[in-house]
């Protein structure tokens, strides 16, 4: 089965970025295929490769840039989110004149039609937080 | 593309946030891709219909004003929960007109709010294939 | 057309799982995470409002979450079952829709 | 920025107003001259359409639903593609509102 995955809350203030990893994970391992991981609303900032939580805690942005690596995931970060919520990429960030930029590696900027798109051609969306 | 039954589950208040917003958002953009959409506002969610709101006050959105404007982007199916007004001593009376041109009655100009108990909108859940919750 | 409800919030944090248990059908489950693994602790899956034991449909929790905020096993409701990630992949396969509260 | 008749109003990086309560029409024309258009009656017509449905819905609409909305309330031969094209050729959508002092439309991203 193939599924698409949403993620809505900050990785700082929920744990629904790391339950939507454990779940990818599982399916993916079950054999499921997943369409698209959508990062929205406060779970942009896991793709923001900025954040220096102390060395004792876990990257969570990294994990899902590692399971990304090892099956080729889809990481889409929605770009009216990002801006509002200072997560860019270089492409974004020079568009528009900022000199920082922080997306991190394996995920991309992209917009709303994504989630839309991966809904409708998935058999299950699976939302969290 | 095929097409699928999508329904976007409000339950929040408009003002607290951006969540209002970012759920009207995805119902725009998604608007684009032609599928059969429908809106339920559910529990505080249908906070965000009351009409005579004045946002400006607290610097937020106008969700509600926003929302009329969906029977342009042919979002005609507005599900408002019965019980949920009821809880909240609300009537439809207390709610924006929302209007949409009915493509299946001559284009005639058509309320877009339904009324609909939360026993039939539990049901209608289930005919969903995607269902959006903010 | 069945539906597989989530619930991530304690009850005592917001009201997910009042909604979901006003709306819940006979045919549908639910499966709580996160701080929604609270519910299934006897005491508070039977107060009055939740009462998960009148439900008609399936209960699951998701162990590492009740694992993790120390709730043992003995302490849970009789009708919750203790389920692990893939468990919750194949739930997710088994019904039409997913219902996650927000 | 966006300096008209000695005086300059911020612009986001893609020219948008970021105040729309900073538009003029003097605004609009400069934002015309600037892409080698001047505006007629009919640029106007659509122009004021959207001041007020922004005004109404608070939505900067995307394209698609400009033309159904303008071919609704300004006449069928109006609420075409072609004709909103020939008015705004950078697409009438993004560039009409931009002149109109609108944010980016809803639907563009």
């Amino acid at each position: 089965m193939q599924f698409a995955i949403l993620i809505n809350s900050d990785p700082n203030q929920s744990p629904a970025v790391r339950s939507a990893l454990k779940f990818t994970r599982a399916a993916l391992e079950a054999g499921h295929t997943i369409q698209r991981v959508f990062f929205y609303q406060g779970a942009v900032t896991t793709a923001s490769d900025m954040l220096l939580p102390p060395q004792n805690e876990e990257k969570v942005g990294e994990l899902w840039s590692e399971l990304a690596e090892k099956y080729k995931l889809e990481l889409v970060v929605c770009i009216a989110a990002a801006q509002r919520r200072g997560v860019w990429s270089e492409a974004e960030a020079g568009r528009l004149g900022y000199k920082a930029h922080n997306l991190r590696a394996d995920y991309t900027i992209s917009g709303l039609g994504q989630l839309i798109e991966a809904s409708v051609e998935s058999d299950r969306l699976v939302s969290f937080g | 593309m095929a097409t699928k039954k999508i329904m976007y589950i409000n339950r929040v208040t408009p003002h607290s946030g951006l969540t209002a917003k970012e759920s009207l958002d995805v119902v725009l953009i998604g608007a684009a891709f032609e599928q059969d959409v429908a809106l339920a506002f559910i529990d505080d969610g249908v906070y965000q219909l009351l009409k005579d709101q004045q946002p400006e006050k607290t610097g937020s959105r106008h969700v509600a004003k926003s929302f009329a404007a969906l029977g342009d982007y042919d979002v005609r199916k507005i599900y408002v929960e019965q019980e949920s007004l009821d809880e909240r001593g609300l009537s439809e009376a207390d709610l924006v007109d929302l209007r949409h041109e009915n493509p299946e009655d001559d284009y005639r100009d058509t309320a877009s709010i339904r009324l609909i108990s939360r026993e039939k909108l539990a049901r209608l859940f289930g005919r969903q294939d995607v269902l959006f919750n903010f | 057309m069945a539906i597989l409800h989530t619930i991530n919030q304690s009850p005592d944090t917001g009201n997910q799982l009042l909604a979901c248990v006003s709306r819940a059908l006979p045919d549908s489950a639910i499966i709580l995470y996160e701080d929604g693994v609270y519910a299934a602790l006897d005491k508070i899956a039977a107060r009055p409002n939740i009462e998960l034991q009148k439900l008609d449909c399936k209960l699951y929790a998701v162990r590492d979450d009740c694992e993790a905020r120390g709730l043992q096993q003995a302490a849970l409701s009789k009708m919750v079952k203790l389920i692990d990630y893939p468990e919750f992949v194949e739930l997710v396969t088994q019904y039409d829709v997913v219902q996650a509260w927000s | 920025m966006l300096e008209v008749n000695g005086r300059v109003y911020p612009t986001d990086e893609e020219g948008y107003l970021e105040n729309i309560s900073d538009w003029s029409e003097a605004i609009a024309e400069a934002m015309a001259a600037a892409d080698d258009i001047k505006l007629s009656e009919a640029h106007w017509d659509i122009l004021r359409f959207l001041r007020e449905y922004y005004h109404e819905y608070e939505i900067a609409p995307a394209v698609r639903v400009l033309t159904k909305a303008v071919g609704r309330r300004l006449g069928k031969d109006k609420g075409n593609s072609k004709y909103l094209y020939n008015l705004f050729p950078d697409g009438p959508g993004k560039q009409a509102c931009r002149y109109a002092g609108l944010p980016k439309p809803t639907g563009c991203v």
